[in-house]
């Protein structure tokens, strides 16, 4: 079987992405005869020089002038470009103050007014920049996602996305319904599935971090939470979380 | 007279009886507080007062998510059922009808593998139920599509056997009953809201659009359905070369559940309404004509947004646009 | 429950013999089903179909393009759209496929027997009605005349083009070709038009009192010619359309293929123009 | 004539880092460290939040050390609201600190360190050079993955640990079986010792100043700050011993504390105070005192394998007062918004980690610090850098930038920490 020639790597993020491939300890063995991982430095000495590949998963998003050299150079390197993980696909928590505050701003308040400031530019998802031909959604993603995507690379394909909110799963698995039951502030019915419900399976809310679901029916989900006494800033800020911009009139 | 009584102190000793006939699984309530069928383990956990569980018997017959079949040798294999001796104790009637009409769409023509090898192994206890304000039972039911149905009465239990496997159980707990008054004739079985007419999808009422507009598309109405079963089958290659092939409940409410290369049969969400509202109360081929409303209540309980389609079927006048 | 395949739900093995594009995004694909298959496949009526399982990306309805051959071969002619039909693309002969069906219903042979039948395709639709045309042409005596008009949108997607003219110029066929877009340059010695598929139907003149019509393309296609097949003349009943939906299972299951209270899959996918109506989201 | 030797991107490491050695013919001028993360300014995202959202965006620094932000962060907003948490609260959190320490230890030294002992690229040469290594080391970190998944709801950001609380109480069938798990690992981490006792045999370089955590028995309940030359502060006055400055080169900031580069980390705690050691691991520790009493940085690895012992066997102790416990589903206290400040401290896996918020009396962020142990060890990485460098002059280049790489992987820095630190 012809191995698949991978490239893994990280921009803007922190590497919780990579690490979740690592987190397959059950499968590593097997993936690793089935891959070459040409260039992954995360786990693997090499570098991207001349090399070309199959695929190249990328998790984080695009900040500094280096980060977008090493995703063209990804882009250029390889056939198919998977953005893998929220940062990646919607900018993720770094990007959470995209649309309140200016970036300067923000670099100020860290390293201060009187030094130079690192070049570095507000957190967006790679698509701004280059063609993605695959996404896996999550912070972190689960660990059964980059399984099933390296074992579709390496078929050949890609793996089929389910698209439902995480309320189906939350609601399969007998969850207690914390928006309805508890009227917190749960994000679920627009939130991309997949997780199982995590976090109100433990009773926490879902916090949104795999990003919308196909058909978010956003004003209703915003109409809901004012219902139940959320203001709209809190909401906004909540829904932000994780990507900055929702059309908060979206009906479908 | 028959020994058809079953005295409420001797229950106990009756789920113990009925552990011999497969896994003992029975309505508990969860921490977090969510009435749910789970393993019995211990008969203190039983909560015969419950009004519906969150997820219906469906799950131990058509699981959430199921590899029907893989593929390793360039071959496909059907999946492992699963199936084992189960015994489903405290199901309501309306879920026991849920059953029922699963049972229309599975078992048919070409039964469905894993569906009939679970079902096969499946015992059902039914027992009477008091309904609450999200029911929609005209009347009080008892459904006779189960193996045994316990009805409350006074002190304990009638017990009433639909199946051979029920006369089993109830021989195999001889010892535990006694006998009781006769038992009068079952009131009402089967499914509980009538078939409606398939016309008044495309009737102008105003309700249409009220839901078609706040519908979240959050599914919860369909997952929690007795009823419902349309399932979406998307496979995966593995990572030692094969494929794995899975079954996974959908949902007509979402956008992908009519959709083909270059076209959407129903693209907005009030087409995909009608489409339940078709499906629930006119039925399709080949159960045309059927409506599988059982009302237990679930959808209307668990919709974020109160919607309920059989509004629709009052007169116009009678609701609030 | 025996652990035997069971021919509706487990499919079986057929292998890739050959494939031949057809156009940029369309081939040709002639499978070998193994004998588990094929003596399913026994009872194909052109106009149902089959479930192609591609091993890896997943299960497809296709409709065969042709009746299964004496050697047990089947042609599939399939367009590259997406997930399941992009990988079938890039496989070589020898490949291993599956196979379920076949299911639905396909055109009623014994009624349209001894009369005309007009079938009229559109782009992709040639599929499904080139096996309903094989067989018309195989039991050439027992119907009337046998019209074929088949439009693409241009010279270059239009499919079997030679293979049409040689069965037209042999006899017993009537084939009328049209392309939406003007030609480039028109190699070949047949003439065809330019023009939709519906003009072609206007200035033909048949016996619409008995003309059997089968139709498969498009949906906006079947609207507009339904319509004017109706009003030619030919009684809903006998308009026969072949539809398409999404299926998951093939056999009635997974409710994607619906229309109306009707499933694509079971009640169809070969459905009388008589039957959709009062069905508005059928076509 | 000049050169400029450059090691980029370093490799196997969390985050994208790079090192220059500027030579004048064999002698080395200076050796720049340069952290290239884009800095994601945490501090300042989180002003203007709710005290409820802090820990749940915090921990997203890093993904290793995840555990240890989200619990530093709960600990420090605790601090400021005044919120106290019930004991299996803080056995919990115990737990899934020992368990982020097994896991990221199990990482660094079987996926990371392990391939520069064997002379191989990295994980995948591994697999086939030392398969079994490799399969001992992974279900050595899967026992602590399987910890965190279960009692964090997730692997990675956990979110079962929360403000004032659990969200969901364990089963105690859940918590058997983990024990049970761990359990099973207990002889591979027994004796990772042995893999990593020698360390690489390069020139000696600068005695290290340690700084660690005190009560080291106690690393929810940390107050102090110590360092080796016996001086200590309370964690609330970091402020004042920790400076930093900015360097041009890197997105880091350089931290002294008292004037000093410190050195945190497995090493550091180990010298520091091995008291707090589980029996298994103090013996180790005892065994291999000569290699890491007073040691520089290059003695890290073994310190850390001796931690994964000891963190495996306070895990399990944990699990086995936890079970003893029963599950006990309690509402998590419900913190009420209050103006202050909170901080607190905590040692990740590298070493010391302090969080500390100001909120208003709505409980809105107002100030947010956090200062990464990577951050702290910055300064002395660097000056070690340029020790071994200097120390190999003459040599060839390659050995001395394979030496220079397995010295950085003996911090195991983690580079997305390293660029959220106090602001000024
Ligand atoms: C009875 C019948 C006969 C058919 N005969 C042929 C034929 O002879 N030749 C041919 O090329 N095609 C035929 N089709 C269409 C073919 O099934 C679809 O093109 C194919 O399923 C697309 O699958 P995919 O995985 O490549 O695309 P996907 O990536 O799944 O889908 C691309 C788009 O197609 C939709 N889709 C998914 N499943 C189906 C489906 N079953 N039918 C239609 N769209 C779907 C998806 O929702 C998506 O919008 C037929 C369809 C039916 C129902
Ligand atoms: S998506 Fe989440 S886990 Fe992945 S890199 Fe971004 S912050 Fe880390
Ligand atoms: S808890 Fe949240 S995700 Fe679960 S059903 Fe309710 S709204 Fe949906
Ligand atoms: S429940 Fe929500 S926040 Fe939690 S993992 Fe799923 S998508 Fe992410």
């Amino acid at each position: 079987m012809k191995r698949l020639k991978l490239a893994i790597t990280g921009l803007t993020a922190c590497s919780g992405c990579q690490l979740t491939l690592l987190n397959c300890e059950d499968e590593l063995p097997e993936l690793l005869e089935r891959c070459e991982l040409i260039y992954f430095p995360l786990a693997e000495s090499g570098d991207l020089d001349e090399a070309s590949f199959d695929a190249a998963i990328v998790e984080g998003a695009v900040s500094t002038p280096k980060d977008l050299e090493l995703l063209f150079k990804l882009r250029n390197a390889s056939r198919l470009l998977v953005a893998y993980g929220t940062c990646a696909l919607f900018g993720g928590v770094a990007a959470m103050n995209n649309r309140v505050s200016a970036r300067v701003d923000l670099l100020q308040s860290v390293f201060g007014t009187g030094n130079k400031l690192p070049d570095s530019f507000p957190p967006v998802p790679l698509g701004n920049f280059v063609s993605v031909d695959a996404t896996i959604t999550g912070c972190p993603p689960e660990t059964c996602d980059i399984v099933a995507m390296v074992a579709a690379l390496a078929a050949g394909t890609l793996p089929p996305a389910p698209s439902y909110p995480v309320c189906t799963e939350c609601r399969s698995r007998e969850n207690l319904c914390l928006l309805l039951e508890k009227g917190q502030l749960c994000l679920g019915p627009v939130v991309q599935g997949g997780c199982n419900a995590r976090c109100p399976a433990t009773g926490i809310v879902c916090e949104g971090c795999r990003g919308p679901v196909r058909e978010a029916n956003v004003a209703q989900e915003l109409e809901l939470l004012l219902e139940r006494g959320f203001g709209r800033d809190e909401i906004e800020r909540r829904m932000s979380r994780f990507k900055p911009e929702w059309n908060y009139g979206q009906r479908s | 007279m028959e020994k058809n009584f079953l005295k409420m102190t001797r229950l106990v000793q009756f789920l113990e009886t009925l552990r011999l006939f497969g896994e003992l699984h029975a309505p508990t309530i969860s921490e977090s507080g969510v009435y749910r069928f789970s393993p019995l383990d211990d008969p203190a956990e039983l909560r015969l007062d419950y009004h519906r569980t969150q997820i219906p018997p469906k799950k131990y017959l058509l699981p959430f998510r199921e590899e029907i079949l893989h593929n390793a040798t360039g071959s496909y294999r059907e999946g492992h059922s699963g199936a084992k001796d189960l015994v489903l104790f405290g199901v309501h009637s309306c879920d026991l009808e849920g059953i029922a009409y699963l049972d229309r769409v599975f078992l048919a023509d070409a039964a469905d593998p894993g569906y009939s090898a679970r079902r096969s192994r499946l015992t059902l206890v039914g027992v009477s139920c008091e309904p609450d304000d999200f029911c929609f039972c005209p009347e009080e039911r008892e459904s006779t599509a189960c193996d045994l149905f316990l009805g409350a009465s006074g002190e304990g239990f009638h017990l009433a056997c639909h199946s051979a496997r029920g006369r089993a159980v109830v021989s195999a707990a001889d010892h535990l009953l006694e006998q009781g008054p006769p038992l009068p004739p079952p009131r009402f079985s089967g499914p509980c809201f009538p078939p409606q007419d398939p016309e008044l999808r495309f009737s102008d009422h105003p309700l249409w659009q009220k839901f078609a507009s706040t519908c979240v598309s959050c599914g919860a109405c369909s997952v929690c359905c007795p009823t419902c079963y349309c399932f979406d089958v998307r496979e995966y290659p593995t990572l030692s070369g094969g494929a794995a092939r899975i079954r996974e409940w959908d949902n007509c409410l979402f956008v992908t559940h009519g959709e083909v290369a270059g076209a959407n049969f129903r693209p907005d969400r009030l087409d995909r309404l009608r489409f339940r509202f078709l499906h629930k109360y006119c039925g399709f081929t080949p159960l045309q004509g059927i409506s599988s409303c059982v009302g237990c209540g679930r959808c209307k309980e668990v919709c974020p947004v109160d919607i309920d389609l059989r509004e629709l079927t009052v007169t116009p006048k009678r609701v609030q646009p | 429950m025996n652990q035997q395949p069971h021919s509706q739900h487990v499919p079986f093995a057929a292998h890739l013999i050959e494939r031949r594009d057809l156009s940029e995004d369309t081939a040709l694909f002639r499978i070998a089903p193994d004998e588990g298959a094929l003596a399913q496949l026994f009872s194909f009526v052109p106009g149902q179909f089959v479930q192609l399982s591609v091993p890896g990306a997943g299960e497809i309805p296709i409709s065969p393009a042709d009746l299964p051959t004496p050697e047990g071969t089947l042609e599939l002619c399939v367009r590259r759209v997406g997930h399941v039909t992009e990988l079938l693309h890039e496989l070589q002969p020898g490949a291993t496929l599956g196979l379920r069906g076949p299911f639905g219903s396909g055109f009623p042979l014994k009624e349209m027997a001894g009369r005309p039948v007009l079938l009229l395709a559109g782009g992709l639709g040639i599929a499904p009605l080139r096996s309903l045309l094989m067989h018309l042409l195989r039991q050439r005596d027992s119907y009337g005349d046998i019209t074929l008009m088949y439009g693409a949108k241009q010279p270059r997607l239009m499919l079997f083009r030679e293979e049409l003219a040689a069965l037209a110029a042999a006899g017993g066929l009537r084939l009328y070709l049209t392309v939406d877009f003007a030609p480039e340059t028109l190699d070949g010695g047949y003439s065809c038009a330019v023009g939709l598929l519906p003009d072609l139907l206007k200035g033909f003149r048949f016996d619409a009192a008995t003309t059997y019509a089968a139709v498969c393309g498009p949906p906006p296609l079947y609207r507009c010619l339904v319509a004017d097949l109706e009003r030619a003349g030919v009684h809903a009943e006998r308009i026969l359309l072949s539809l398409e939906r999404r299926m998951r299972c093939g056999i009635g299951r997974c409710c994607h293929c619906a229309l109306g209270q009707k499933l694509c899959c079971l009640d169809g996918p070969v459905f009388r123009a008589s039957d959709l109506k009062g069905i508005p989201e059928a076509l | 004539m000049g050169s400029v030797v450059e090691i980029a991107p370093l490799t196997r490491l969390e985050g994208h880092g790079s090192v220059r050695v500027f030579r004048e013919g064999c002698r080395v001028e200076r050796v720049e460290l340069h952290f290239d993360d884009s800095p994601r300014l945490f501090e300042a995202l989180l002003l203007g939040k709710s005290y409820a959202e802090v820990p749940d965006i915090v921990c997203r620094i890093c993904s290793l050390c995840s555990t240890v932000h989200k619990v530093t962060a709960l600990l420090a907003v605790e601090d400021a609201l005044g919120v106290e948490v019930s004991e299996v609260t803080t056995l919990t959190r115990d737990l899934m600190l020992q368990a982020g320490m097994i896991q990221d230890h199990a990482l660094h030294l079987y996926c990371l360190v392990l391939p520069d002992l064997l002379g191989v690229r990295g994980v995948a040469e591994l697999a086939q050079v030392a398969p079994d290594l490799l399969k001992t080391g992974l279900a050595v970190k899967k026992a602590g993955n399987q910890i965190l998944e279960t009692v964090g709801g997730r692997l990675i950001h956990p979110v079962n640990i929360r403000l004032g609380g659990l969200g969901r109480a364990l089963g105690k069938k859940e918590l058997v079986r983990l024990r049970d798990e761990l359990a099973k690992v207990l002889p591979a981490a027994q004796e990772a010792h042995r893999l990593f006792s020698t360390p690489f045999p390069f020139p000696d370089l600068p005695e290290p100043e340690y700084i660690a955590l005190q009560p080291a028995d106690n690393p929810l309940g940390a107050q102090l700050l110590r360092m080796s030359d016996g001086s200590s502060f309370p964690v609330r006055d970091y402020r004042r011993h920790i400076e930093e400055t900015v360097v041009g080169h890197s997105n880091a900031k350089l931290s002294r504390v008292f004037g000093k580069h410190a050195t945190v980390g497995s090493l550091a705690r180990l010298n520091l105070d091995a008291t707090g050691l589980e029996a298994g691991a103090a013996a180790l520790f005892a065994g291999h005192k000569h290699e890491l009493a007073g040691k520089d940085m290059r003695g890290n690895n073994l310190a850390q394998a001796i931690e994964m012992c000891h963190a495996t066997e306070r895990a399990l102790r944990l699990l086995d007062r936890l079970i003893e416990l029963g599950a006990r589903s309690e509402a998590a206290a419900e913190p009420s918004p209050r103006a202050g400040t909170g901080c607190a401290a905590g040692e990740a896996p590298r070493g010391v980690l302090i969080h500390s918020y100001s909120f208003d009396g709505r409980g809105i962020c107002t100030g947010a610090d956090v200062i990464t142990p990577t951050a702290l060890n910055q300064g002395a990485l660097a000056r070690d850098l340029e020790a071994l460098a200097r120390g190999m002059e003459g040599e060839e280049t390659s050995r001395m930038t394979t030496a220079l790489e397995r010295l950085i992987r003996c911090y195991d820095p983690c580079i997305s920490c390293s660029v959220h630190v106090l602001s000024l």
